[in-house]
């Protein structure tokens, strides 16, 4: 789960990272406001779940009144890579001696939470792993130890020469270890953590996502959920059971399986076709979660023919033959359906289809192939 | 032969009493795996279709000498129940159960590390030597024996392309499906070495997906170790960036992850890339000749 | 430090740990008004820092009203092994169905906390381990790990079949464990926690004791001290650097190093004397620590003879004698005084004590003979 | 030769900007010792008396080559140094540091046990091989070289017998001091066997007190293992029970504990248990004729 720069802040507040002054604005009325209690050098900072705000022109400096109500003007309302812009973070700017980068990550790898640390604070540390992948230092955090002072300032150490820099970046590293683990986090990041001209360490940027699988334990950031459109179809998805991912295509998919739904979605685009969705709908294929699915599916305009792949595996064919056919005796539409079935007595489940308004297929790439050609017909 | 498991696993269920934990016993007992008993706190003494239950898997592994357990209990619990296998010294742990958070994955790995206790999953189907044991959710009729072995992050992608060889004559050592969350037990490495050292093992199937860079990794360790032929599929490249499919592994953040990437390591390392799961068989054929 | 059952069930309350209620007193009144707002069966229970207070007397049952007062006459006030009772718990009397015994304690072998569990409860543990050690089940918990649930449960079915007892014992096994770490135990034991005939699981008794080494980062249990007549003073004695354990002998000793203390008290035993005291004024000594030491031995009017064994390490033997000399210069007092120094330049230092009020020898047995004749002029 | 140290130890000072770690830094290299490095955030760059300071542990071993570290840092700081010193991979870490809580012990030792570092102490004079290398705190003057064997649990009382030792002709191959606390590291056991391997030494001195059963299980462990002769003292046969003597360690509790129980294992075990402390030397000719 996504939260926003500001909310990312609020937690950072909470466990005692410092971070610069800021407020949440929603109009511009509120930020002018904000901007004339604040006085000073000021950043308006469109507030969306998506990277690459700065580039898109979601990230303003301000320095009167009138470039503050420009920016938010320009800023909200904006639309950043099909996000809407609702809401931007107004925050004191502070003056930057030099520029960091903090994170922590779950990695596959090491099988535990690693610490990236880097002078190249401020860019996309991504650009950075690429190309100089040798100035960002990272440690695997062993989760019965933690975040003990020493290697704090071990890797502090990395960053700092000055033992009064090491010392509060050793602090920040160990508070933002704590906020992950306490909330199950799955990225922590601040890009930049800066070093003022007075000598102080703080977090000028925040981006925290959290794991899913473990909200259920965190009411607390459950309640930080901001979703925006698309997220909103993914989470209604989401409570029926399925795991849905809108593209921009015109074949939507339905499969039992995430890694079957990706190599559906690939098959269509191999044979020339376009996928309008991701999505997996589990285990099971039970004639209801084919009914909502469909539903789901056919909600977006741009679906000219739905293909759906089952793998029969503890279900057999046959029973799942059945069940589309009851599902589809519920949905009214003349959208075409394309349906192959594998897996434990397929001959038969074809079979059962033959004859019906669906367009029975044998292998994955007949489906795909057939659900292009109807599209264009 | 076959890595991992074999017609001497001795198995228990973690979680027997619930109700995919019994389904599954019953399944995987009708299979002929060698189920010798079940774990549910409290209903020690009870029997699941003649499986003994025990309270604890201490007391599981005194009274049967398991070796194997397999974990159904809900994603709350499953830390718990790792550790509590890694405690009471099994060889392997395989955890079905899935939507466990990361961070218990994290936090029980060493435990299991402590004891030498390997793991496979969390999420994920499990893991069949076709004739000898199965122990997982995957349906059995679909698998073989023979000469292949087989790897991968998916469930019912997993079932196509053993379907795919099954249905060209091209039989299975084991095929282990690790899951596909973000952290987890034995990896493609792990599981790679197994393959290379199994005499019965004359060839190797890949199934990776986006996220992550275990698949370059592989590549590279392919390169450097592996003699087999090893033919590979990758899941997701027409997913777009930061978008979570399904798996939680299955993520392409900014610049890495991609499918594109996986498969240029796998080709840089000399591994055949199917460019979909029907065309596996055919790029297995041509390598083992 | 030693902290009082009724102290440890107010902190088992804090942690959730289920106790019968119940409410120290100072006087007879308070008793007598606690067993009316009761009434019911209650025990009333000695709080002294030392074992054994049953067969003492110090724990009596009262379902009257004249019961309780005649057992809080009689308790409070009493003496136990040298221990007078200022206080009691009054609590309400638990039906007891089963007994057993619960107890951490941080083991050397193990280097690790261990949790002791018995179905031989409310009966001296010690006694069981010595008998039967079979009945007593040991865990050594794995910091990194502490007390997963599985391993609490497992521990639990080794005192119960039932499901339902096993969970509360796991949970009591669980927040003890939790108290224990949280507070820098050194002790936490129940004996009894009882099984009541309604199949609650609950702790009657409860003994903690704390590490002193981490009193500094606890002050919520230094603020539990009540020191007696005994601890006060060793507590003074710790103040000047000291460790102090007054005995009933008559030769005060005064040594550096706890090891060294130990065999000089050995030694004046092994040659038929009394030692006065424990006495370690640890690694230097300068003339202050040794007038600190003498005025706190001459307290002790039981003291006939002082007998200073000092080991000169770092510091010279010569040093030390011109410093002991310094010191007494400071002290008034008749009392004889025997001084034994080894170690670097030990003749040098014997020589310069020769011709002075010390009595100088130059080994420990010499030390110890002559200290005993002294006590016998 | 010796135990665990020699003239081939390289030793850093992890607090050697304090004031008992410059003292006794300087006394070490006075005395022969092969003090490479020192240790004190902040202060990398600057040297003690030629001792060139580094910022960390890990700087220092690099810089050094360093495979043994002593600990003089304060109590409260003393469990995040064990476990720096355990993560740079050193081989041995004596922790002199007094007052160090014993939960703070017990979580650093997992820590040293993965990275196999061994450690000595805490509260603990350190240990000596006389003519090699000293790292501690003790008064080396008072030791010389020679085939006895020494392990105690006190500080003065471990100078006391050694001075006995010495001024009877009957140097040491090495002197280690454990400790007085409750948990610690390296124990009587650990260093017996070291002490049974090292060909020059040819007896053995045990130093216990009252407090625990290290010395009873000790004493078990020299009956089935040790060949070489054993001498015993233990401090403590009048100390009362309950009440701590000076050392954490040194308490009796009900019933076990006690100085009686320690001296009859030992002389079960063939062990001979001296009365005095002078009475050691003589014990031990009796047993090396």
């Amino acid at each position: 789960m996504k939260i926003h720069e500001y909310q990312a802040k609020e937690l950072f507040a909470q466990y005692d990272i410092p971070i610069n002054e800021g407020k949440v604005c929603y109009t511009v009325d509120e930020v002018i406001e904000t901007y004339k209690s604040y006085n000073m050098l000021t950043v308006v900072k469109a507030q969306v779940h998506v990277g690459g705000r700065g580039k898109a022109g979601g990230v303003k400096l301000a320095n009167t009144l009138e470039k503050a109500t420009t920016a938010a003007n320009n800023i909200l309302g904006m639309d950043i890579k099909g996000h809407k812009v609702e809401k931007v973070l107004v925050a004191k700017a502070a003056d930057i001696e030099k520029e960091y980068y903090v994170g922590y990550i779950n990695d596959r790898n090491t099988k535990s939470a690693i610490l990236m640390v880097s002078k190249e604070g401020g860019v996309d540390i991504e650009q950075v792993a690429a190309e100089t992948p040798e100035k960002i230092f990272r440690y695997a955090i062993d989760p019965a130890m933690g975040m003990p002072d020493y290697l704090a300032r071990e890797i502090a150490f990395k960053l700092f020469d000055d033992i009064k820099h090491v010392r509060q970046a050793a602090v920040i590293f160990q508070k933002l270890y704590k906020l992950y683990v306490e909330k199950d986090a799955t990225l922590a990041e601040i890009n930049p953590m800066i070093l003022t001209p007075d000598e102080k360490v703080l977090a000028i940027d925040a981006k925290m996502t959290f794991d899913d699988n473990a909200l259920y334990r965190h009411p607390e950031i459950e309640e930080l959920r901001e979703a925006d459109e698309n997220e909103k179809i993914e989470l209604f998805a989401k409570s029926k059971g399925f795991s849905f991912v809108k593209l921009d295509g015109d074949i939507g998919c339905m499969v039992n399986g995430a890694g079957l739904a990706m190599a559906t979605m690939d098959m269509i685009k191999l044979y020339g076709g376009e996928p309008a969705n991701f999505l997996d709908i589990g285990g099971s294929s039970n004639p209801q979660k084919v009914v909502d699915a469909m539903n789901l599916l056919l909600e977006d305009k741009n679906v000219k023919v739905v293909m759906i792949n089952i793998f029969g595996g503890i279900t057999r064919c046959d029973d799942v033959a059945r069940g589309l056919i009851t599902a589809m005796e519920q949905i009214k539409t003349d959208i075409p359906v394309v349906v192959r079935l594998t897996g434990t007595n397929d001959k038969e489940g074809q079979a059962i289809l033959r004859g019906t308004d669906f367009h029975a297929v044998e292998t994955m790439s007949e489906a795909a192939q057939k659900a292009i050609e109807l599209t264009q017909s | 032969m076959s890595i991992l498991i074999n017609k001497e696993t001795k198995l228990i269920v973690q979680g027997i009493t619930g109700r995919d934990g019994s389904f599954h016993a019953t399944r995987m007992k009708a299979e002929g795996t060698n189920v010798v008993g079940g774990v549910s706190p409290g209903k020690g003494g009870q029997n699941i279709e003649g499986i003994p239950v025990f309270n604890t898997v201490k007391d599981a592994v005194e009274a049967t000498g398991a070796d194997t357990s397999i974990i159904f209990v809900p994603a709350g619990f499953a830390k718990d129940a790792m550790m509590e296998a890694a405690d009471a010294g099994l060889k392997l742990v395989i955890t079905i159960t899935e939507g466990v958070p990361t961070a218990d994955v994290i936090a029980a790995l060493p435990s299991l590390q402590k004891s030498g206790t390997k793991m496979i999953g969390p999420n994920c189907p499990g893991l069949i030597s076709p004739g000898q044991s199965m122990i997982g959710i995957m349906p059995p009729n679909i698998f073989s024996e023979g000469n292949v072995g087989l790897i991968s992050r998916s469930g019912t992608l997993t079932y196509e392309v053993v379907n795919h060889l099954t249905k060209n004559g091209m039989g299975q050592t084991t095929c282990v499906g690790i899951g596909g969350d973000p952290v987890a037990g034995l990896y493609f490495i792990d599981l790679l070495e197994m393959y290379e050292n199994d005499p019965d093992t004359e060839a190797i199937v890949v199934i990776g997906e986006i996220g992550g860079d275990a698949e370059e990794r592989t590549a590279a360790y392919i390169k450097e170790h592996i003699t087999k032929p090893v033919v590979a599929f990758i899941a997701g490249q027409t997913a777009p960036p930061g978008k979570q499919m399904g798996h939680a592994g299955a993520i392409i953040s900014s610049g890495s992850g991609t499918a594109e990437e996986k498969i240029a390591a796998f080709q840089a390392a000399g591994v055949d890339v199917a460019k979909e799961p029907g065309e596996i068989p055919a790029l297995l054929k041509k390598r083992m000749n």
